[in-house]
């Protein structure tokens, strides 16, 4: 900075100082973000997203590091250096207005920032893994197998279905069974699709890295590869009404057979409710509103409970 | 980017009833255009909801068939509201003119006034006979909730037209005042507000275009 | 609503703040005050609701469920109506429609009452602002604690769960909707005529309205705990707040008519700002904080309809059975979620701009120099205002909403940070050599620096994608809040009442006890809300009453420490109150912080008129340093006759 | 006006504001009363409750609700259970309300109670209308009770009802481990008149939903 009034030396004496400090700091923190901190940070590795998104949590964290330190270095620096030596001190400062190429200087070097940032979200969310969790009905990123189209579909679909207030779980391959805790094999592309039957509520299988909101009538996607076993939390992430926070379960990834003799016992165990369950669909809108709406008026006519598939 | 060499403070005289008379008929100007602005937001998101709604069809329920408001209530809303804004802004405007004669605008604003009134009763009065209940479609449900908003807007603009019929009629040299009237605090407040409503009440005009067309024309 | 300058009585204000009132007053009872409006208000309640049951008896719709929404929202709203009535704002429309002048004789009144009352002077309005703002504040802050006091257990202890949920929901809603006028209010009001050399604001009723529609959405909102509470928390997601029982209409009526008053008190920002400003004052000279609550106004004028729309529809939907948000009709639950937002985003602008505003203005005085880069701090806070628009979907990352658009809301969203970076340069670039005064001011807008610069960059972590796959809808989109709006904007409004409290009231708190108030807050705040964020990415939800053993001990220390918060507050309450009503009052020096701002030149606290005659602009506010002349001197009226007269 | 008067002046109207926000808080703490299971023997308790079709009190006379019964034989109007840690909880649930059907049919069948009977007969499933279900999903438990048929002939209108009226008596069994608290609730969408059924009472605390205290 330059004003007539100021030798440049006494702005370089303190722009050193500054700038040693600051690049000291950053060179012992930033590795150790980096190389110490990211590998534990949440929300661990045990799929694919969640390898992801603790990938993106240390690179953000590690660009973050130097940014921080340099405004608390900078604060800091002026607490103890530009500050007034006695309170009989009525003296001003040197009227600097502004300096263009620091502003410029600064106003390129966050919009760099920004624009990498941005370029590497971008990637990391159009990357093989579908890193983006909840994607809508029709994800526009998708891993090998993946088909609109139901019957073209390769991948291991399993259901999720959000209701006031509790998780259950279909799996269209196996009779369309209905199960109330999830059960995944380890080292396969699932497929989750998630729907609710009346609020919105929002699917959080926490070390799995998925989270995507139930939306009434919306088929929301999300993919997940467990590539270990292990037990995971599932919660609710949206708030959808007094026993939300209840609304809980665990999930377990199990290897392959296990698996298929845990869905054995399920078609067991739920074997006489299968035919009153309705036909697997995307969505169901079950065609009750409890009442709300005047019968007499109301388009959908009687109240019929039983889920049926959308139109 | 010293700002010390701004001269602008040189003159020491400022004559405080100018200043005053331009910051009022300024702020009128502002302040109209705003609420043209964030009355435009708020219908704004009545038609988002309108097509949104239309676009998603959910539950194939988008509209009932043949779902519509009967036309002997929405063409008079149309009618009276288009007429009603169009005498009112082109009267208005040449009321502005230095040395115009009050009277036209005065039964403009009357009957501006009155047919807006009407308007929005027809409107109210309609939304209880509209053969459709409102949560049948996404349709039905757009109507019903944006139309009386409509309505009590039709009533701002007819409670505006009045205000300044009766101020024009109580003090008669308002609408082209000549002399020391002519500066008066009095006058610039009234050029502003007749300003002002002229937009508004156009805006209205516009608005119930819109709306008919979004309501009784789109498939 | 119509917009109409104040027409009335020449009041002769002739500069000196003192000069007795020769016309005798009448007495308070006899004229509109607070007691006449909560008449009203309790008859226009009942005529309200009488009329809802009686509209509903015959109405089949209205009923099913054995509460009739339709007649509590048309009780609340005419209860407004009443309340409005009952202070006497309806005289004046009325009066216009009869061409009528309204009677303003009793407007010059020096007494103590008329900080109860509909008033036409910009400093009442924003005293009264200040006081209801702390209200309001502190009201939402005790409802944080008894959440807190939930969190110390992992399962339900001390709230039942829907209590829980409701508790949570008024301190969300009374913050979000309430502070929206924390500096804009006060501040504002007070000190923008003053600050840009006006002797009036634009429209006085339109801002006495936005005042005393706030009382009338505090209560009704509060009210709601009393009807069933709201389960929905601030965001009012549909379909479940169409499911939700009484208290949602609570919700509803409250938040719409606070973003009426948003509305109003922008048009009257906006028009003042750019139409009464000083011969002189350029924009070059506007002062920056002046420049933040431009901004925020016209976000708020633009924004706060969208959410009159959503809240209005959600009634419709409550009352007369619209199907907007109910897919199974045609509607759709994504709808409020983005008209929510869509207001809802620019909305956290709205608590953030006047906050910088404050920094950029103290910071300054304190440092003894000029504003660095001027120009780009003003274009930093507009381009934050506009971006503000174009993000909303951010919010919705995970919902299935155009999951395609998501790499554009990701690239507005970190634009922002480009805009809000600028805030920083200014601040670097001013404090570069100071001769920093470190006062409790300044205190606090270091406090503001240090705490909105973790706000902001866990910011980033939200608008990438992946990252936001984790925090989303967690504790550390909770802290990030928190730290952006509390640690930024309310650390600027503490830094606001110690720095302009002597030109309000005449009266500077205790430096000690605000040195206090200062350290614990600013240690209890950090202690608070650092640790929620290694809550929120250990996977706790926010707005639950349960969760994982493992984080018991990190909420413990979270409720502790939200404790001392709730302690340094009563550091302030017990010095505001000492300090302003208790101590006797000691002339102090008229500028106790040798300020060069406008709002300095004049007596505090200044008289009705502010400036005995419009002031002239000489130069910028901020020219520390630089030997520039006074900011302003006084013009010499063009006409004897004219002198100090003014329409009000 | 003396510091002490204005002392006052200012403590008078704080100690009131202090008042409302004591009497807000003890308002907002409120529970439903707590009902200990009566002990059967050793480590096996008993809880008898009953569903009723409209607990006709207050504001809402259309609210269907749980009632449980203390050690005393008082049907008390709560849903806060409370039982002993590791122990086996019997419950007795006579159903007094007529049925409709579940959003989700999966909960038709009785899941983590292999002994449940129904008016004395053991079921697993029921295909026909449901009255309610006691449904603890931390526990994998919930029980469906069959709704009483339309065409009953005395019907129970006002709770509490005895069981001289038309009802259905379920009974079951599970088991509790360490010290926490479940929350259970209803799955049947009987919040009549709200949007899915579930708004009112089945999502109010002491109606429909409730919370299973278990203490060591």
């Amino acid at each position: 900075m330059s004003p007539a009034s100021s030798p440049s030396n006494v702005n370089r004496f303190h722009l050193t100082r500054i700038l040693v400090v600051w690049l000291v700091l950053s060179l012992i923190l930033t590795p150790l973000v980096y190389f110490v901190w990211g590998p534990n940070m949440p929300p661990g590795d045990m799929a694919n997203n969640a390898k992801d998104q603790q990938f993106d949590n240390t690179v953000l964290s590690t660009v973050a590091t130097p940014v921080v330190l340099f405004i608390w270095v900078y604060l800091g620096y002026a607490l103890i250096f530009f500050r007034r030596k006695d309170a009989s001190d009525e003296e001003d400062g040197p009227p600097i207005k502004g300096h263009l190429g620091f502003q410029v200087g600064w106003v390129g070097l966050t919009t760099v920032i920004v624009l990498s940032l941005f370029v590497f979200g971008t990637y990391e969310l159009v990357g093989p893994n579908g890193a983006g969790t909840g994607s809508g009905s029709s994800p526009i990123w998708t891993p090998a197998g993946y088909s609109g189209v139901a019957k073209y579909n390769k991948l291991f679909q399993v259901q999720v279905i959000g209701q006031q207030w509790r998780w259950t779980f279909r799996y269209p391959a196996y009779q369309g069974v209905e199960t109330t805790q999830l059960v995944i094999p380890e080292g396969v592309q699932i497929q989750f699709n998630t729907t609710s039957l009346d609020v919105i509520h929002s699917f959080w299988a926490y070390e799995l890295g998925v989270k995507a909101d139930a939306v009434p009538g919306v088929n929301n996607i999300a993919f997940a590869v467990a590539e270990r076993p292990g037990t995971f939390q599932i919660r609710c992430a949206e708030l959808c009404g007094p026993l939300h926070g209840a609304m809980s379960s665990v999930g377990v990834v199990v290897s392959p057979t296990a698996f298929n003799t845990w869905i054995a016992g399920q078609l067991v165990l739920h074997g006489e409710v299968i035919p009153l369950l309705p036909p697997y669909a995307p969505t169901y809108l079950p065609q009750s509103d409890g009442g709300l709406y005047d019968p007499g008026q109301d388009p959908l006519g009687p109240d019929l409970t039983l889920p049926s598939p959308a139109p | 980017m010293s700002q010390l060499d701004d001269t602008a403070g040189d003159q020491l005289v400022v004559d405080s009833d100018a200043h005053e008379r331009k910051s009022v008929l300024g702020s009128y100007w502002t302040a109209s255009r705003l609420f043209v602005a964030a009355s435009t937001m708020l219908f704004g998101a009545g038609a988002f909801s309108y097509f949104y709604l239309h676009s998603l069809d959910n539950n194939s329920l988008w509209r009932a068939p043949g779902q519509r408001p009967s036309s002997f209530l929405s063409v008079p809303v149309l009618l009276l509201t288009v007429v009603a804004s169009l005498v009112y802004v082109v009267v208005a405007r040449r009321a502005e003119r230095p040395g115009a004669d009050g009277n036209d605008f005065r039964v403009a604003a009357g009957v501006a006034s009155v047919m807006l009134v009407v308007a929005a009763m027809i409107q109210f009065w309609g939304m209880r006979r509209l053969g459709f209940f409102p949560g049948s479609s996404g349709y039905a449900s757009v109507y019903v909730a944006v139309m009386p908003l409509f309505g009590v807007w039709l009533l701002i603009g007819a409670y505006w037209a009045e205000v300044l019929l009766a101020r024009s009629l109580r003090v008669r040299w308002v609408l082209a005042p000549v002399g020391e009237n002519a500066d008066s605090h009095e006058a610039a407040a009234f050029a502003g507000s007749l300003n002002g409503s002229r937009l508004f009440i156009g805006f209205l005009g516009l608005l119930s275009v819109v709306l008919y067309v979004m309501f009784s024309v789109l498939k | 609503m119509t917009i109409e300058t104040p027409v009335g009585e020449k009041v002769s204000g002739g500069g000196t703040p003192d000069e007795p009132v020769t016309t005798s007053l009448p007495s308070y009872w006899t004229r509109p005050n607070v007691l006449t409006g909560v008449v009203g208000a309790v008859i226009g309640y009942s005529i309200g609701h009488w009329f809802g049951n009686y509209v509903a008896a015959d109405n089949q719709q209205f009923q099913g469920n054995g509460q009739n929404d339709f007649a509590l929202t048309l009780g609340y709203l005419v209860a407004t109506l009443g309340w409005l009535a009952g202070l006497g704002v309806l005289n004046y429309p009325i009066a216009k429609m009869l061409g009528h002048r309204p009677d303003e004789t009793f407007e010059e009144d020096p007494r103590l009452s008329r900080y109860f009352r509909y008033t036409l002077d910009h400093k009442v309005v924003g005293l009264q602002y200040l006081s209801a703002m702390l209200f309001y504040f502190f009201a939402a802050g005790l409802f944080a604690l008894v959440i807190r006091s939930e969190l110390l257990s992992p399962t339900s202890h001390l709230l039942a769960p829907d209590t829980y949920v409701e508790v949570v929901g008024e301190h969300g809603t009374l913050m979000m909707m309430m502070m929206t006028s924390a500096i804009l209010g006060p501040f504002g009001n007070y000190l923008i005529p003053l600050m840009i050399g006006s002797r009036r604001m634009a429209f006085p009723r339109l801002e006495a309205l936005s005042f005393w529609l706030t009382p009338a959405a505090f209560v009704v909102l509060l009210s709601g705990l009393f009807v069933g509470g709201f389960p929905t928390g601030w965001t009012g997601y549909a379909p479940l707040a169409v499911q939700a029982k009484e208290g949602q209409d609570a919700y509803l009526v409250a938040f719409g008519l606070m973003a009426c008053s948003m509305i109003l008190a922008g048009f009257n920002i906006v028009a003042t700002v750019i139409n009464y400003r000083a011969p002189g004052m350029t924009w070059t000279r506007v002062p920056l904080f002046v420049w933040g609550i431009l901004v925020t106004s016209m976000l708020m004028v633009l924004a706060a309809p969208i959410l009159v729309g959503a809240t209005y529809m959600a009634l419709m939907d409550r009352t007369v059975q619209t199907a907007l948000f109910d897919v199974n009709h045609g509607g759709s639950s994504y709808l409020w979620q983005n008209l929510f937002w869509f207001f809802g985003h620019p909305e956290v602008y709205i608590l953030a701009l006047p906050g910088f505003g404050i920094a950029l203005e103290l910071l300054p005085v304190f440092a003894r120099k000029p504003a660095f880069a001027y120009r780009t701090a003003v274009a930093g806070m507009v381009g934050v205002g506009v971006l503000s628009f174009f993000v909303w979907q951010h919010h919705l990352f995970d919902s299935g909403i155009n999951p395609d658009m998501r790499p554009v809301v990701m690239f507005t969203t970190e634009l922002i940070s480009i805009p809000t970076g600028i805030i920083y340069l200014v601040a670097v670039g001013t404090l570069w050599r100071a001769k920093l005064r470190m006062t409790v001011p300044m205190l606090f807008i270091f406090g503001m620096l240090f705490n909105f610069l973790i706000g902001g960059i866990s910011g980033v972590f939200l608008s990438d994608v992946p990252a936001d796959g984790v925090a989303h809808g967690s504790f550390f989109v909770m802290a990030h809040f928190h730290y952006t709006i509390m640690g930024g904007y309310i650390f600027a409004f503490f830094a606001g009442i110690y720095y302009w409290l002597p030109k309000m009231m005449g009266r500077r708190l205790n430096d000690r006890l605000g040195k206090v108030h200062f350290w614990l807050m600013f240690v209890a705040f950090n202690s608070t809300f650092l640790p929620l964020f290694a809550v929120g990415q250990l996977g706790m939800p926010r707005r639950v009453f349960e969760y994982a053993q493992r984080l018991q001990a990190l909420n413990v220390w979270v409720s502790i420490s939200a404790f001392a918060l709730g302690l340094s507050m009563l550091v302030f309450v017990f010095n505001f109150l000492k300090s302003t009503i208790i101590d006797d009052k000691v002339e102090l020096v008229e500028n106790p912080w040798q300020s060069r701002g406008l709002e300095w030149t004049v007596p505090s606290p200044p008289p009705r008129l502010n400036f005995p005659s419009i002031p002239i602009v000489t130069s910028g506010p901020y020219e520390y340093g630089t030997g520039a002349g006074p900011m302003a001197v006084l013009s010499v009226p063009a006409s004897a006759g004219a002198e100090g007269e003014v329409l009000l | 006006m003396t510091k002490a008067q204005k002392t006052i002046g200012v403590l008078i109207p704080l100690a009131l504001l202090l008042a409302v926000v004591v009497w807000t808080f003890f308002y907002l703490i409120r529970w439903p009363p707590t009902v200990e299971a009566s002990t059967r023997s050793a480590g096996v308790v008993d809880i008898t409750a009953q569903t009723v079709g409209s607990i006709g009190t207050g504001n809402h006379p259309t609210w269907v609700s749980y009632l449980v019964r203390d050690s005393s034989g008082v049907w008390v109007h709560t849903t806060t259970l409370q039982v002993p840690a590791n122990s086996t909880v019997h419950m007795t649930i006579y159903q007094f309300d007529s049925g409709s059907s579940l959003r989700n049919p999966v909960m038709n069948q009785v899941l983590g109670a292999p002994d449940a009977t129904l008016d004395g007969k053991p079921y697993s499933l029921w295909t026909d209308t449901i009255g309610h279900t006691f449904t603890i999903p931390e526990l994998g438990l919930s029980v469906p009770m069959p709704g009483i048929s339309a065409t009953a002939a005395n019907p129970c209108s006002v709770a509490p009802c005895a069981l001289s009226y038309d009802h259905h008596t379920v009974q079951f069994t599970f088991k509790t481990f360490g010290a926490t608290v479940y929350t259970w609730q209803c799955f049947v969408p009987c919040g009549l008149g709200y949007l899915a059924g579930f708004g009112g009472p089945m999502s109010t605390f002491g109606y429909m939903n409730g919370v299973l205290k278990v203490v060591a």
